[in-house]
């Protein structure tokens, strides 16, 4: 799994970064690496079976007490 | 590179797909149980206002997107801060939706394999749809809708015979107040989510076409979902609110003869249509909007990536399918009204102000940042 | 990088330089000629005197079989041999007079570049040198054997035109311009290939073609830089866009009525010597569907099997994967029976219905190819072995069930009803079948999503490849999914088409109405 | 498009190798249970037995039919324990029907019938039977008349129950459905083994009574006429045990049509009362003796006895549920909260007892529409 999930991530760098940076669009560059990185991370978290906190929880929580605020 | 158009129809179509595309399956309006079409119908009219602002929006603003419109507003940071909002929304929602699939296969369809295979597999279509942009999106629109169309209205008379037409008695059986909870959901999913296209019918031909596209599609999207309720109510009765899926379960008593029955895999059809075009649309205006905050060149870019992130989250983000439900019942309605009424109307009076005190400066000073 | 430079710089063939020129001596000629066709034995050299005035040394120069010798012996050689030239002229206008009264040709003209009268008698015309003289004469004299006109394998029609094209360029162009009668017709020659220097022409009809894609076409035939063009399919593949795609995005056809149809639509054809078949840009998918008998049918029986064609490829590309979707992961779609039948045809065979499926869709297109190279009677036997072996024995040995045979032989037998979307139904079915095989029917569908999506983006010289198909009622969509009657066809397809849309101005339909 | 490609057979191979077993499943290795009978278990609260259909190669097909019991703590439990005994997991989509016996029905059937309606492999669109014999099983022991596999011969059965409507059919979803709204009462098709001829085969017929999801008690094939004629549900069948005329012999009318409106009536003091109009159109089938069927009068006569024989048994079967059973089997109660929910929300909580003295009139009407292919009765030549 975590194979895989390695390949694919390069196969992604080889095809998406690899053009901006000869391309020298340094920005599109950076914000493509800061996303996969991010999305590598949490990948790599998914394969091992963390658990990662879902913000659905705490915006129900948020909505609920507007809501009783409010009525 | 050319400048993408599309026509007034694959706009229209992209916006009735985008309605119907998950609320054929997972059924609206619940709250009101047999009264759910009514609900329907006053969510329709209860969107109607929220329609004609986005619409006006647009109309005003010819060529320009939810983002730039709100980077005009606003100036550049409480502009910037908007279009977080937004990007934060229409992110939020292609998870939900992915995740609504999601839980579709993995409950209904093909439960043995791991969710994480279909979600993956509509974000590798959406995001192949996405590069190719919002044209091909409405091309594959209208050529794929009157298909849509005509699979679910078949499907529906083959349901004629299972309809108990008594269930939809007695009529107001609960009072108001289901209907108008219902009818408060059903303006909160499917209609009012429609501001996310905002931030791509900066496409389309004229200036008169927003109000043409979005009146003309809420009302055939609505009668469309309301026959879908009618459907499945007679077909199941009160207990219609109490499934999942219910739109499959109404098809799936279907049976023409001995031959044609189970046929509750046309309905997945549409589903896998409806969400791949919804969520291609989610995907793109985030996009969009990410390009449009960091100034990159084409959001085409990092449509993998946010990709890759949308369908990790909408992994991440419940637990089970009873949570979805809850939060799909309880909390989205409020939670999306802020994004879906509250911040549009505070950018249509905004709006209206800046453009009453000085016309000329609709000319000059649209798009000068950014 | 180097290494591919060099072999490139070595390839310089010992052609003729530029600027060489005949001498006035006629042995040095033919030595220079003799030369250059070193160990060419179909060179001939023929050489004569006229009767009266043994002075005037003539030689002809030609290549054996290229040439049509009753023209040769009566119209040159004869008159140069039996005029009474003599009295007549002097000796340093005898090439005019020869030119311009002796020789019966319709095509004669003088020249003294050796490069080009080494490229006439190449193509097949010959020369004619005299004593003392340094220029040459060109006769037209091009006579080889050739294919006669006659009714095309490839397509063959129940109704309709029974001729095809040929490999001879100009005969093909004769055909297309009596089809064609008008000076709009437009013929643009040029030659391809550093070697082969085949002739290609470029054939449109001005005021209907639309320019930007005439534009397109000619920078796209300039950039092609090739040694040999053996066939339009070459070119096919040179100019087309969306090189990976499964579709065609350039056309073909062996029938002059079909490319006079599409001349008259606005297309463009590009016709290559040697080869039968035209070419025709823009190409959308609509035209897979289309063949030019639907236009000689009657217009309901023509659209009739117009949709069965759609229909055909939509099930030969769909119905594996949907056969392999349902019987492995929704066993539910199954009414009981059939579920009971398909089970008890399962029972006993090892391998996995996705296996089966995979094997016998190559199976398949074994038998296809191999029928398809053999002569007739070989071709039948493959066939007999194909049906009875691989059939027959196949199900009673176990091997494959009986449904999945009853599945390939549907899907074989359907992507046969158009036979120009055959490569991207092979292609596309294998890639649906694996898909399904892993998803199911989800996968059925996402890849025909894909699909769906890579057509929305393809477009042919400009022109979207999936035109028309998803309007039924404008005139673009008049004749994609149906073949609407003529009269009523007053418009020609709106992109392709846009420079000149009436096609006709018959408003009513036909016949008198009883008053 | 390149990097699509790549990626595109990059995700193929890495599906292709963790896609093994996912829902792949090979149709001959389904064991597909055509049936389910579920009884009281001796040490465990449930024993379920299940119909198997055995599939078998060869030129020809051929399935037969395999019963198989397990035993468990609850439904699922004893289904899931089935994998114990075929190695396999069972497959349920092509379920024809529940046959459920009478102990665990008198207890209520919720517990049973949930866990069916619930999972997703079931179906709910299954046919829902109580076993009238001792336990359900001799139901699926019995032998198939013209299908091998019980189950599938006793769904044809109620399929084709519309010809001769002895017994209602209730869905599975349907009864659930019922069950949640108030004012109706759920009624199930009973089955019981026949015997002819040395064979024992399922015979449907007759009717179960359920109070909630309480089996309470049962109506003959007749009676189950009069329940279908009141609710509407009557397509078919005859009029049974024939309409005599004058004495003579009885007349076999078959139904060709019925219609039957319910209406209540509001009287003061939230009385009320129900008329139940039936409207049917018979043919005459059967007529052993010789009749002018041109004798108008003649003809009338026939009609109004018919009219009578029928609101009689329909009487009387009201009358009887009403006084023995006191549940509302006919959906009286829906009618009334679907046509006037003001009426209702103020006395349906006590509806039962409401129920037990309903007024209902009954008011039929026949039409006889024809005489089958005869325009004559046959008459005896001396």
């Amino acid at each position: 799994m975590i194979v895989l999930i390695i390949i694919g991530y390069s196969l992604l760098a080889l095809f998406e970064l690899i053009p901006f940076y000869h391309q020298k669009h340094w920005r599109e560059f950076w914000v493509n690496a800061g996303f996969g990185f991010c999305s590598f991370t949490i990948a790599v978290l998914l394969s091992f079976d963390v658990n990662i906190p879902s913000p659905s929880e705490p915006i129900k929580n948020m909505v609920m007490f507007v809501i009783r605020k409010l009525v | 590179m050319r400048k993408e158009q599309i026509s007034d129809k694959e706009a229209m179509f992209v916006l009735i797909i985008y309605y119907i595309g998950s609320s054929f399956i997972l059924g609206v309006g619940g709250e009101a149980k047999n009264d759910a079409w009514i609900s329907v119908i006053l969510g329709v009219v209860m969107a109607v206002p929220v329609i004609l602002i986005y619409a006006r929006l647009l109309s005003l603003f010819p060529e320009k997107d939810l983002f730039d419109i709100l980077d005009w507003a606003f100036g550049k940071w409480i502009g910037k801060l908007f279009a977080l909002v937004y990007i934060w929304y229409s992110f939020h929602l292609g998870a939900l939706v992915i995740r609504n699939f999601g839980e579709f296969t993995n409950t209904i369809a093909i439960p043995e394999t791991p969710m994480i295979v279909p979600m993956l597999c509509i974000g590798i279509i959406c995001t192949v749809a996405v590069t190719s942009g919002i044209e091909v999106i409405g091309r594959i629109s209208a050529a794929v809708l009157p298909i849509l169309i005509i699979i679910v209205s078949t499907v529906s008379l083959m349901a004629i015979p299972k309809m108990y037409f008594h269930f939809l008695k007695p009529i107001l059986g609960n009072g108001f107040l289901p209907i108008i909870k219902g009818g408060f959901s059903v303006f909160s999913f499917p209609f009012a989510e429609s501001v996310l296209l905002m931030g791509v019918f900066s496409s389309l031909k004229t200036n008169k076409s927003p109000y043409r596209v979005y009146l003309l599609g809420t009302v055939i999207a609505g009668l469309l979902i309301l026959m879908i309720t009618f459907r499945n109510i007679t077909v199941l009765g009160s207990t219609y609110s109490k499934f999942y899926f219910p739109a499959h379960i109404a098809v799936s008593m279907v049976s023409l003869g001995d031959f044609l029955q189970r046929i509750e895999l046309a309905v997945a059809v549409d589903f896998v249509f409806g969400v791949f075009i919804k969520t291609s649309i989610c995907l793109l205006v985030t996009c969009k909007g990410i390009a449009k905050l960091l100034r990159l060149n084409d959001y085409r870019s990092i449509v993998i990536q946010v990709a890759l992130l949308m369908v990790y989250f909408s992994y991440t983000l419940y637990d089970s399918i009873m949570e979805m439900a809850g939060w799909a019942f309880k909390v989205y309605a409020y939670y999306a009204f802020p994004f879906q009424v509250i911040f549009p109307i505070i950018l249509f009076v905004t709006v209206e102000i800046k453009v009453r005190r000085g016309k000329k400066k609709l000319q000059t000073g649209v798009g000068t940042d950014g | 990088m180097i290494r591919k430079k060099n072999i490139l710089d070595q390839n310089k063939n010992n052609t003729v330089e530029e600027d060489h020129i005949l001498v006035k001596s006629l042995e040095a000629n033919i030595e220079m000629f003799k030369n250059l066709f070193r160990d060419d034995e179909m060179l001939i050299i023929r050489k004569f005197q006229n009767k009266y005035l043994p002075t005037a040394k003539c030689c002809l120069i030609y290549l054996a079989g290229m040439v049509n010798n009753d023209l040769l012996n009566e119209n040159v050689i004869q008159p140069i041999l039996q005029n009474n030239l003599s009295e007549e002229i002097q000796t340093n206008h005898l090439l005019e007079e020869l030119q311009y009264k002796i020789i019966v040709s319709n095509n004669v003209e003088m020249v003294n570049r050796f490069d080009e009268l080494v490229a006439t008698v190449i193509s097949g015309d010959t020369i004619l040198l005299l004593e003392g003289n340094d220029n040459a004469l060109m006769i037209s004299s091009k006579g080889w054997p050739s294919r006669s006109i006659d009714e095309p394998e490839s397509a063959k029609v129940v109704r309709g035109p029974r001729e095809g094209f040929t490999e001879s360029i100009v005969t093909n162009l004769t055909l297309i311009r009596r089809k064609i009668n008008t000076p709009d017709l437009k013929l643009k020659f040029r030659e391809i290939g550093e070697r082969t220097h085949t002739k290609v022409c470029i054939c449109y009809l001005e005021g209907l073609a639309l320019e930007e894609i005439l534009a397109e076409l000619e920078k796209r035939l300039d950039a092609i830089k090739i040694d040999a063009i053996l066939d339009s399919g070459y070119i096919q593949e040179l100019i087309r866009d969306a090189p990976f795609s499964p579709y065609e995005t350039v056309g073909y056809s062996e029938r002059p009525d079909v490319i006079a149809g599409k001349l008259l639509e606005g297309r463009i054809a590009v016709v290559v010597d040697g080869s039968p078949f035209v070419l025709t840009v823009p190409f959308v998918l609509a035209e897979s569907f289309q063949s030019d008998e639907d236009y000689y049918n009657n217009f309901i029986f023509a659209s009739f099997n117009r949709l069965l064609r759609m229909v055909g490829v939509f099930v030969a590309t769909g119905l594996p994967a949907v056969y392999l979707a349902i019987v492995t992961f929704h066993q539910e779609m199954l009414p009981t029976p059939l579920l009971i039948s398909i089970s008890s045809a399962r029972q006993g065979v090892p391998f996995p219905s996705a296996f089966a499926l995979f094997f016998m869709l190559l199976v398949f297109d074994i038998i296809r190819e191999a029928a398809t190279r053999m002569p007739t009677p070989i071709g039948q036997a493959v066939n007999i072995v194909g049906t009875l072996v691989l059939g027959q024995a196949i199900v009673e040995a176990k091997i494959v069930s009986a449904p999945v045979i009853i599945i390939t032989a549907i899907s074989g037998i359907m992507k046969l009803l158009s036979p120009t979307a055959l490569g991207s139904v092979i292609v596309l079915r294998l890639f649906f079948l694996l898909l399904a095989s892993v998803l199911g029917i989800y996968g059925y569908i996402f890849g025909m999503i894909l699909a769906t999506l890579h057509l929305m983006n393809v477009r042919s010289f400009g022109v979207p490849f999936m035109l028309g198909l998803s309007s039924v009622k404008n005139h673009n969509g008049q004749d994609i999914w149906i073949r609407s009657p003529w009269w009523s066809m007053t418009l020609r397809p709106k992109i392709i088409g846009a420079r000149n849309l009436v096609r006709h101005s018959m408003k009513k339909t036909p016949g008198s109405k009883p008053k | 498009m390149k990097k699509f490609l790549l990626l595109t057979i990059f995700l193929f191979i890495n599906v292709m190798i963790l896609a093994g077993c996912w829902n792949y499943k090979e149709i001959e290795k389904l064991t597909i249970v055509a049936g389910v009978a579920i009884d009281k278990g001796e040490n465990n609260p449930f024993r379920v037995t299940v119909e198997i259909v055995q599939i078998s190669g060869g030129k020809e097909t051929k399935a037969t039919s395999k019963l198989l019991t397990m035993e468990g703590k609850t439904i699922f439990d004893a289904v899931r324990n089935a994998i114990s005994l075929t190695g396999k997991k069972l497959y349920w989509s092509h379920t024809k029907l529940v046959i459920i016996s009478k102990d665990i029905a008198e207890n209520g059937i919720l517990r049973v019938i949930d866990w069916y309606n619930r999972d997703a492999e079931t179906r709910s669109d299954v046919y829902l039977l109580i076993s009238k014999e001792k336990t359900a099983r001799e139901i699926l022991e019995g032998k198939g008349v013209t299908d091998e596999i019980k189950s599938f011969e006793i769904a044809d059965t109620l399929k084709n129950e519309k010809s001769l409507s002895k017994a209602p059919t209730t869905e599975l979803w349907k009864f659930i459905n019922d069950l949640e709204s108030p004012g109706i009462s759920n009624v199930v098709p009973t089955v019981n083994i026949s015997t002819s001829e040395n064979i024992s085969t399922p015979q449907v017929m007759g009717l179960a009574i359920f109070k909630k999801a309480t089996l309470i008690g049962f109506l003959n094939g007749r009676e189950s006429k009069s329940v279908l004629f009141v609710k509407d549900e009557l397509k078919g069948g005859l009029i049974l045990d024939g309409v005599q005329v004058n004495n003579s012999q009885p007349v076999s009318l078959e139904i060709f049509k019925s219609k039957t409106k319910m209406e209540p009536i509001v009287k003061a003091n939230h009385n009320i009362e129900f008329n139940v109009n039936i409207n049917t159109t018979v043919s005459l089938e059967e007529i052993p003796t010789s009749m002018n069927l041109t004798d108008e009068i003649k003809l009338k006569k026939l009609t109004s006895r018919t009219e009578e024989v029928i609101k009689k048994r329909v009487g009387d079967c009201i009358k009887k549920v009403q006084s023995k059973y006191g549940v509302d089997i006919f959906g009286f109660g829906e009618n009334l909260r679907e046509n006037n929910p003001r009426i209702w929300n103020q006395i349906g909580n006590n509806w039962d007892d409401k129920f037990k003295e309903l007024k209902v009139n009954v008011k039929v009407k026949v039409k006889i529409k024809g005489s089958g292919i005869f325009s004559q009765s046959i008459k005896m030549g001396d």
